[in-house]
This record gives C-alpha cells, structure tokens and sequence, in this order.
C-alpha cells in the first residue's frame, strides 16, 4: 500500500499493463519526451522504448485513426488527447469510424483501444480547455465510458479498459491530477460497468462521477452532521456499460434520487440516468428526480466564476436539502 | 518471346500520347524516373500475371454492370457507387498485393473487394442486403469489409481511413511484419484535413502505407479542379510531405501494376510512404441516385475509348496471348456473375435477430446490466 | 395556398430569405450548379448567381469555419453539411468554436448563421449516413436547434433561423424531402422556440420531432380507433430553446409523457425532456416517463432492419397501450 | 538622408549569414525575389513607421515582462502564453496593417492584440482575471478580443482560426471592402487537417486573407523537425495549394514589416491568400507550467544575441535615429506597463452575475420558457 496521487496513477496503470502486454502502445502529443502535458506519462518512453510511447505531430484525427487502425490489426493501442475538448478536431473516430466498424462489418472488425483525455473543469483555461464531455461518448453507440475518481480506480479501471475487447474512453479529470490515494502495491485489475457505493445512506440516492464525486461526498457530510439527512453517494465510474442494478437498487431503498454532474444542463449523462429512473424507478419514488449540474452555459475562465459554474459541495447540500424537505 | 514482348509494350503504352480531349487535363506521367530504382523483376509481369490481371478487369466490370442492373430492377437497395471505368486500379493493384497485404477502400469500394478474391455472392449479397451478403446486410454497400480477404473496410466518411491504413502499417512495422497497407480514395478526398493529417503522419513515421488517389477528374457532381489549388490534387501536394510525385495512367493496368509494384518494395523495403495519383474516369454517375448530367458532352465517350478492358484486351493480344484464353476468361465471368446473382436472388433477408448483434465484442448489445 | 415537397420548401425558404436580405449567403458541397445531392437548393445558383450561391470543396471545417468568420464579420451564411454524420468531421465548429465565441469574448462577438443538414435514417445508407444526431447539438452550450416535420415549417423556421442573431443547426430529415404539404402563398415566417400541439388529447402527451411526428400521429390515430386511448402528440419542432411551456402545460392536463425519438437510446433529446418532466412534472406524473427511441446500436443498411430500428407507429402504439393498462 | 539609410539596411539586415548554432535550421530568406513585383513605396518605412515598430516591440516585451512577473507573484491566473523572443512578428504586422484589418490569433495572442492597440490594462486585466479585462475575464489569456481594434478573437483549438479567417476575408471579397484578414499560427499547427483545409479553399476562392506562421521551433514541448515531414512547415507546403514559398527573418521587424506590407497590398488588389513563415524564437516555456527543460543547452543564448529588440534597436541608432527619441518610448513603455498593473490590482473581481450573460444574442442563457 502507498499513497500515490491520481497523476502518478496513470503512469503507473499504463506502465502495468506495458509491462504485461507488448501489444500495448501508447501515443500522443508530448507524451513521450516531454512525460505529458499534465505529467501523467513521465518516465514510459524511459521503460518501454520509443517504439512503444511515441510522440505524435498536431494530428488528432492521425492520432484516432492510427490507434483504430493498429487495433484493428492487433495492437492493444493506447492513445492520448490531451484535452477532452479537443475530441471535437476528431470526433469522426467517436463517432463514425471506431465504436461503428464491428457492427457494419458484422463482427469481422475488432476495435480494442483506449483513448485517454484530460476532462473537466476547476483550472481556470477557459472555455475550450475545461469541458466536461462524459456525455459526448456516452451517446455514441459502440463506445465504453469510464471516469475514475480515485488514484486506485485510476490502475484498476485502466487495466480493465486496455484488457477490454471494445473501445474504451477513459476520461481523467484535470482537477483530480493532484489529488492522492491509497493503492494497494502490486497487479490492480478492475471491472468496467460496475459503480460503487462510496458512502451508504437511506434518505436518498447521489449519483456522482470524477470531481463530482469528493464534492457529493463531502455534501453528505454536511447534510448528516447539519441537517440529520442520510445520503447515499454512488460514484458511478463507468457510463457504459452502466451498473443499473446497484443504481436502480439505490433508489429501491432510498426512495429519491439526485445526481450531480459536471456536463451542461442538456443531455448531460444525468439525464440519461434522471430518465431511466422515472421510467424504471417510478414507482419507487417519493419525489422529483434532481439533477444538479453545470448551467448550460460555456465555461468562463475567472476563478470565482468557473468556482460558481460548477456544482459545489453547497449547491448540492443546499439542492438536496430543500428538495427533500418540500 | 511473348514474355519480351508484353514487357516491352508497357512502356510504350506509358508514353503513348493522349488523345486531345484529354490535353487540358495531361495525364504526365512523372512517377516513370521514380520507379527505375526499383525495377520490375522480369519475372512480375509475365503471362500467368497479366491473364491474372485481364480476369479481374473482367470480372470487376462484369460484376459491376450486373450491380447496375440489379439496380434497375429495384433489387438493389440504398445506394451504390460502381467503379465502371476505373477497374484497372483496382486490378493493377490488388494484382500486385501479395497475401496479407491490407485494402483500406471507401463506399467505392466493390472493385477493390472483388480485386482480392471476395466472391462475387457476397458482395451482390450485400448490395441487395441479403442474409448471404459479406456482412449479412448490416453494413451495407458502402461498408464492404472482409478481413479474411485483407480488406479491412470500406468507409464512407471521405477522408477517414487514411488515417486508419497509417495505423495498420504501424502496427506492420512495429511487429516486423512485412505487409503493405493500401488506401484508396478519390480527387475530392485531397480537400478534407484528414488527408493532409494521415500523409504527415505516414512519412514522419515512415510507415509501410501507399496512398492511391483515383482520379476521376469528380467530387460527386463538381469537377474536382473547381474546388483544388492545384492541377493534380494528390500528385501536387506530395512535395509538401517530402514524396515524390507521381501521376500515372490509371486506364492501363500495366502501368498501375507497376507503380505499385514499386511502391510496395519500397514500403517493404522500410523507405516509408508512395503516394500515386491514377487518372481515370467513372462512366457512370457518382452513385446510382446520379444521372451525370454535369459532364461536358462527349467527355465520356472519349474516356471509353481508352476503355481499361479494350486496352489490355488489345495489348495481351498484340502480345501474342491467344483469344481463346480471353474467351475462356471472360465466359466463365459471365458465369459466376450469373451464379452469384441467382443465388442472391435465392438468398433470405437478413434475420431480425442480428439487429442488435455485434455491437460490442461480446457479440450483443447490452450497455447496461 | 399550394401544396409543396418538403424538399422544395428548403429551396423557397432559402430563396425567401435570401431575396430580402442580400447579406444572406449560401454555401456546401455540390448545393449550386448541381442543386445538392438531395436535390433540395435547385435552382438557387440560377436565381441568385455564384457570388452567393457557392460550392466548395469536400471541407467540412473550412465550410463551417468560413461561415462562422462570414457572421462574425457582417454577412448571414447558410451553411449546408451534406449528412448530419459529417458534423463529426467538422464538430469543433459546432462545439467548441461557433457557439463559444459570444460568451468568450463577452458579447462582442456574434454568429448569426444557420447550418442546415440531412438528418436521420430511413434510405438504407448504412451507419455513417443515417443518424439522427439532433442532441449532438442540443447538448452544447449557445446553438439553437431545429428540427422541421412539414414543408411548412420548414420555409418559416427556415426564416426564423436565418433572421435570428445566435447560431442555428436546422436538421432536415431526409426521410421526409419527398413528403408533400400545404403551404400558403407569401412570406412565411415562424418563431424558434415553439412546439406544436399537433393533436390534441387527454389520457397522454406524445413528444416527437420531424420523421417521429407523422409516426406518432399515425399511432394516436390507432390508439383511439383501436384502444379508446386519447393522446396528445406534440411536435417538438424546436430543441433549443424548448417550449417547456407547452410540453409542461400538456402533461399538466394528461398526466402521462411518453418522448419518441430517433436518436439511439443513450443521452438523446428524450432523456433531457423526461428528466425535466421527472422534475419538474413529478407530482403531475401518474405513471413511468416512457422513452421510445432507436436502440443504442450503430444503423444497419438492410431496410429490414433499419425499419426495425426506428420507432414506429406499431411500436409506439405498443408502448403507450402496454404502460397506460399496466 | 536619414531615410535612405534606413531602407538600406534592411536589405542587408535580410542577407545577413545567421550564426553557426542556426545552420541546421537555416533560415532561407527565399521570400524576397517574390517581393520584388510589389516593391514597397519609399514613403512606408520612414522613420515615423520606424519609431512606432520600435514602440510596439518595446511595450510588446514589457508587458509580456510583467505578465510573467505577475504569474510569479500569483496574480496571473489559469494558463498564458508568451510571445518574448517573437515580437517582431507582432510589430511588423501590426504595423504593416491598416485599420479595418482584421486579426485572428492564438492562445499566444497578447502580442498581436497590443499590437492593434488594445490598452495594456485591458489585455493584464484579462490575464489576471478582473472585472477590467478585455472580456470581464470570461474569456482568459487564451481568448483575447477586440472587435473594436480588429482583433477578432484568439482560438486556443490548434488550426481551428484558419478556416475563420477566410470566412471573414470572404465577407470583404462578397461585400466589396478592402480590408484584409491575417491570420497567426505556429509551426506546430501546420500539421493539423483545418490547416490544408483552409490554405486550398483560400486559394480557390482567392480571399484576402494572409497566413502567417510564426515558427518557433516548437509545438508544446516537442521539436517541430520531429513531427513534420518537412524542413519548413508551413513554407514547404506552399505548393500544394499553389502558392510562393515565403521564409523571413521573424526577428526582424523590418523584414517582417516589407513581407506583410507586400501580402496585404496583393490581398487587396484581388491577387489571394499568401502564406509567410517567420523563423523565430520563444524566450519562455509553452505556457506559464513549462520550465523549457527540452531545449538544447546554448539554443536560447544564442537566439538572444538575435533579439528583435536589441537588432532594431542598433539598427535605428545605426540608422541616425538618437537615442533620446528611443529612450522616450522606453521609458514611456515602462509607465504604460506600470500604471495598467496598478489598475489592474485595483481592479475587482468579475461580479457573480455575468457567469450567465451574453450566451445567447438577447444577453442571456434562457435555452428554455
Ligand atoms: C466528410 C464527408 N463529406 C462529404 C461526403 C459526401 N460525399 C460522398 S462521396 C463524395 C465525393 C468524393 O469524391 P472523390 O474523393 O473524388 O471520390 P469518388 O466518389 O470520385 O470516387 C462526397 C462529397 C462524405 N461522404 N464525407
Ligand atoms: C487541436 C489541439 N490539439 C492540441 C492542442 C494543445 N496545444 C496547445 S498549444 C500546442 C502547441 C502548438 O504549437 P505551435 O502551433 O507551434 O504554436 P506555439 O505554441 O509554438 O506558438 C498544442 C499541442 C490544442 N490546443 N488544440
Ligand atoms: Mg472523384
Ligand atoms: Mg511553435
């Protein structure tokens, strides 16, 4: 057991499955001699060789297509964009070409590869570098979605997604970089598709993700100690596959539900999930379905006004508790 | 003797001087002093070779004619775009593709399907989206995918595979694998990022990958020098990648072959990217919705007399090669494209149980548990 | 009074709006001597000549970025991409460039274009041809987005989009540029931001949007000859901004909401509208919020089971039958 | 007698041999027989244009200087970018530029934007995120814009300002104005698809826009030789789209100056696009987190001795300017520089209630009734 940060979690899972797998290749902008523009992929190009973490030129679109067509072919690619804002210069393989080949070629084509991207807020880059774009992978069928809260789910969701046979997108948040955990020393192997209860409760159900999930946490504890409310947080980890029995299992017993996300307002992955249970839920429920989230607004650069952009430990406290007591 | 004579004429044919309707658009073929480097083997065009390459022009058109009919008839469902009239790409190509070597083809896709050996069946199958077809109908004409063939799909989205062929060759050389990976596109398909992103890429890595723009002289109803800063729209850009530029006849199968004869040695050889501007022409609309009322009258009846097929049917004979072989070649076409289309005909509609089959490798759909 | 195709609308509606205003500009792939490969700008390059009826190249950035530089500068472009599918290869246009630029540089720039597209399935093109994309649009930040259901509306949201000073993504169907319709003589201008109650009904409110609304209409019509079920279908025709006021005020009187949609299940239009029902409308709900949808497959080609994919009235019907008796 | 000798010397200072540390990157000033159809008129670098490039690298440099100081100080927030080493860039386009012209820039755009003359308050402000920056600080460093002053954004998407700025300049051809529209960009981005997309569409509909790349040997952290397939990104390209090849000496600004005047003066006589590759130098990291570690020992020593400021400088004494007149702007630069920081500090922090303002065209954000 060590305590490692969420940075140094990359590196690590993506050195632990390198090390298992000569397969596995990792490229991207400055990833290699630079270590990554975050310093999540320091000291790979020194472990592995430049045949295996390479730098690429500007080129998202080369960068996605290059991993497809190497996963295609039997490489197990692992491929940085730096920014999940800029999945936008090649959503074209999010969308058209990578999660829709084994379908169109009735299973003849096999697609496994990770794309990993810097998501979120809380940096103060303004609004084409802090998005929170869950949701724009979410929606594209073929696709697997993670966004691991913790340095631990870090190793352990990364391991899952490169050993995955489909294409993951695995969404680190920038904010979280800094923020340490314990992990366990040796292998961590986790399972996409399974959510986690990270504090049990009984007065109502917090569906939350990445950042989201320390501040929905750190909301249930004011709710406990100041308003005598009994929350339960889920950190939800993976979109898809999306883990509805421990969801929906929640609600079974808390009777309400909240979730707290970064996405803007529409369409976020909370109003999938808000959706699902009014449909599958409905009879379970006690009262509206809540969805705190990001206003539907591009992001601003100031400090105090992103701070105001995103959910806080107060909105949600302050969200919940009225809803709960009206 | 006959072996002397074809190697002979193919040069001849390279020089041969187009005919005046062509002038403004010259076909100039520059890639020639390239390819001395790397000369053929004598032994690469010899008769077994070129009979290889006329059953493929034949087949090819003889296919296409009959997805064209079909057409007509209404049993060809969605859309389809027919190679009719650049089939020596396609033949002169795959001929010299070797096993292994991979085909990165777009929604024109067919000919370069059937240049690897796909059966007729499957792809009328498919284009009539039955149940028999190479993807059982799920992905449908444009989609053309057999992995078993080395075709690695056909896509739609103008301008994505080439970035997918830079990765299939990185994944040939990374493991040492000595396979080519080929990427066919059009003249229109040199305006879009993808393409100036994919050639960078494939030289900065110098990847085992030959790019092979079809120029047939169209986007879909605009005249590609409409909408191009250049005369050649691949040819023209290859100094901006440190390539050699490289235009060739791409009527003439012979010539085609060789060019990519070479091209492969070279990305064998680990000297990285070709990229091979072929001239050509489509006799048909872009796809079946288009009646080509855009060309210029007598256009295409002057790209028909440099038919691709009537050339190399010519030239085979001129090289000694008998007609009875021809005849044979080209009956027994006519008979697999006659079997092929009863037994689409025959064929089920896909099953609606497939619907939701392989989306995810496990075989179904499920993104929930 | 005359009846027109939908896909002459799209030509008299920009015609309409390009005769009164010679800032109004048009550009695309093959849209001027060839009419667009729908065949629905016939007619334009004739009436309005090649300095603003103009085609380019296969350059989706450039055709989106040229239009956004246009509108910042003064001009009001139209600007076709081809198939919805293409937003994919120009999509940072749509989400990161177009409708940023006003906040970013706090108000002082503005975008007034419109950016019309073929959207939806229905031809047997296949995966990458034939989706129905409306929440890529709607889930970002400062578009407004449209989607017609009759010639029509077409010519006056057509109006609508060109006059109003935001960015508007006017998706087409292409499944519906065949349907015919009534459309009286004269300028015909609509307002964004409308939904249509297209039937009216009492035991539940149907949402639909363009090739849906005559499915769900034929639904409604099957409902009530074959079950004595009531239903209101609503025609949503605006996704952003969204008539809540209507939607709202109709499930406030039927106490049911069922949303179809074409977009494949996950994070669809349909789940940002039952989720603000389960909201907002919670304690006017006396049953589940019913999402139809496509499945969250890619589209296949065979017309069979495209047509198995799309909601359609039997399954609509089906629906709505099973959970009002359940 | 002043004023020939200054025209003088920039004809020398184009030719002067770079030192050895430059060989292998060579900076071929290949640009120049091109300028010559379009030869500047005696009266456009007069000593009046001198003194003013001159006051614009000086405050350039200045508050790019405190800009830095006050990141140390932890009063510049979220990321930025500087252009120390690469103001000649700045002030010989900004100088060369008319009002009407429009500028379209980076995240690395401070420079560009005071050289349009945007107040330096405005421009701290912004970096410093208060409520007297340029965009209330909504924007960030990343995103700087005047409309007023023809700064018509910074995009911080690599590539994605090219095909804008040929929207703006298609505007002016289709409106009949005659301003042109410039473009900046580095090196880096030459390799991204909107790059290709936006230099063949320029030149096919022959927009008034000019493409500037100011290359500075680096993407992020990365050698641009590394990931380019040519010497001189944007240069060696310039025959795909069927344009001159055009190098300069980015570090000075009276080359920079002759190049831009010329590229404007062929935009507004209708003659297209052109494309300019500045070779220069950035003094800092990429961004205010990169301490630069990547660059050879010697690389930036070397390129100081070259320094835009410190060149001009001497070559206005050279050229009989006095010094007084020069330490004037330097001082006064120094003032500007001081009093924009104090108002800065002094400003307050953006109030809460424009987080919601100007989303949509009626000032607000309502995507609902
Ligand atoms: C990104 C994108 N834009 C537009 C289209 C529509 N489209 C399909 S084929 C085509 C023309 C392509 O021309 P070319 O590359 O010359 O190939 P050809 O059809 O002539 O073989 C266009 C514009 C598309 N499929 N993808
Ligand atoms: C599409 C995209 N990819 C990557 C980045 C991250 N990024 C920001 S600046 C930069 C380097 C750009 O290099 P260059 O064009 O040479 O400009 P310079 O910073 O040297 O001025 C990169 C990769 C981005 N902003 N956008
Ligand atoms: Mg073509
Ligand atoms: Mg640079």
């Amino acid at each position: 057991m060590a305590e490692l940060t969420y940075r140094d979690a990359v590196a690590r899972g993506i050195a632990q499955e390198m090390s298992r797998d000569p397969d596995v290749v990792f490229l991207g902008e400055d990833v290699a001699k630079a270590g990554g523009v975050f310093k999540a992929t320091v000291g790979l190009l020194e472990q592995f060789g430049p045949q295996r973490v390479r730098d690429t030129p500007i080129s998202e679109q080369a960068i996605l297509g290059a991993a497809m067509g190497a996963a295609m072919t039997g490489l197990k690619p692992i491929a940085e964009i730096m920014f999940s804002d800029f999945l936008a210069v090649c959503f074209d393989y999010i969308a058209n070409e990578i999660p829709k080949s084994r379908y169109m070629s009735n299973g003849q084509v096999k697609c496994p590869l990770v794309i990993r991207t810097g998501n979120g807020a809380g940096s103060r880059f303004g609004a084409q570098h802090s998005q929170s774009v869950e949701n724009w992978a979410m929606m594209i069928p073929g696709l697997k979605v993670v966004a691991p809260s913790t340095p631990r789910d870090v190793i352990g969701l990364m391991a899952a997604a490169v050993r995955d046979p489909d294409p993951v997108i695995f969404f680190e948040h920038k904010s979280l970089y800094a923020a340490k955990g314990d992990v366990p020393d040796g292998e961590i192997v986790d399972h996409l598709g399974t959510a986690k209860i990270v504090r049990p409760g009984k007065d109502a159900t917090v569906l939350a993700l990445a950042l989201m999930v320390p501040r929905a946490l750190a909301a249930a504890e004011t709710l406990a100690k100041e308003h005598a409310i009994d929350v339960e947080v889920i950190d939800v980890r993976s979109l898809v596959p999306l883990d509805l029995a421990t969801i929906l299992g929640s609600v079974a017993r808390t009777h309400r539900l909240f979730t707290v996300e970064e996405n803007p307002r529409l369409c976020g992955w909370g109003a999938e999930l808000a959706s699902i249970a009014a449909d599958e839920a409905f009879y379970d429920l006690d009262g509206p379905v809540v969805r705190i989230t990001t206003p539907h607004i591009p992001l601003p650069a100031a400090d105090n006004l992103e701070d105001l952009a995103l959910p806080n430990a107060l909105r949600i406290v302050d969200k919940i508790r009225r809803s709960l007591n009206a | 003797m006959v072996k002397r004579d074809i190697n002979q004429d193919q040069g001849d044919s390279a020089r041969a001087p187009h005919r005046a309707p062509f002038a403004e658009r010259d076909i100039r073929v520059t890639g020639r002093a390239q390819l001395k480097p790397l000369p053929l083997r004598n032994d690469e065009l010899n008769e077994a070779k070129r009979l290889e390459l006329y059953r493929l022009l034949v087949e090819i058109r003889d296919c296409e004619q009959r997805a064209y009919d079909l057409f007509l008839q209404g049993l060809v469902k969605g859309t389809s775009h027919l190679s009719l009239g650049q089939e020596a790409v396609a033949a002169g190509f795959a001929g010299a593709m070797e096993k292994g070597d991979l085909s990165f083809c777009t929604y024109r896709g067919h000919a370069h399907t059937l240049a690897r050996g796909v059966p007729m069946e499957k792809v009328l199958g498919e284009l009539m989206q039955r149940d028999n077809g190479l993807m059982r109908g799920k992905g449908g004409s444009m989609h053309l995918t057999s992995v078993d063939h080395g075709v690695m799909g056909s896509y739609a989205i103008i301008g994505a595979h080439l970035p997918i062929a830079c990765g299939a060759a990185w994944r040939a050389q990374y493991k040492g694998q000595k396979d080519v990976s080929v990427c066919f596109f059009g003249d229109g398909t040199t305006n879009i990022g993808a393409f100036h992103e994919a050639l960078n890429f494939a030289v900065v890595w110098k990847l085992p990958v030959v790019f092979v723009c079809e120029n047939n002289l169209y986007m879909e109803y605009t005249p590609i020098g409409e909408v191009t800063a250049v005369q050649h729209p691949a040819a023209d850009r290859a100094s901006a990648y440190g390539l050699e530029r490289i235009v060739i006849d791409g009527n003439d199968a012979d010539a085609v072959f060789r060019a990519a004869h070479a091209a492969f040695d070279k990305a064998r050889a680990g000297g990285g990217p070709s990229l091979i501007e072929c001239m050509t022409y489509r006799y048909s609309g872009h796809s079946r919705a288009d009646p080509a009322k855009y060309r210029p009258a007598g256009e295409l009846e002057d790209w028909q007399k440099r038919d691709p097929i009537q050339l190399y049917r010519s030239r085979l004979l001129a090289a000694g090669i008998g007609e009875a072989a021809l005849k044979a070649i080209e009956q027994d076409s006519k008979r697999k494209v006659d079997a092929a289309t009863e037994a689409c005909k025959a064929a089920p509609p896909s099953p609606a149980e497939i619907l939701t089959t392989d989306v995810y490798a496990d075989g179904g759909w499920a993104w929930r548990n």
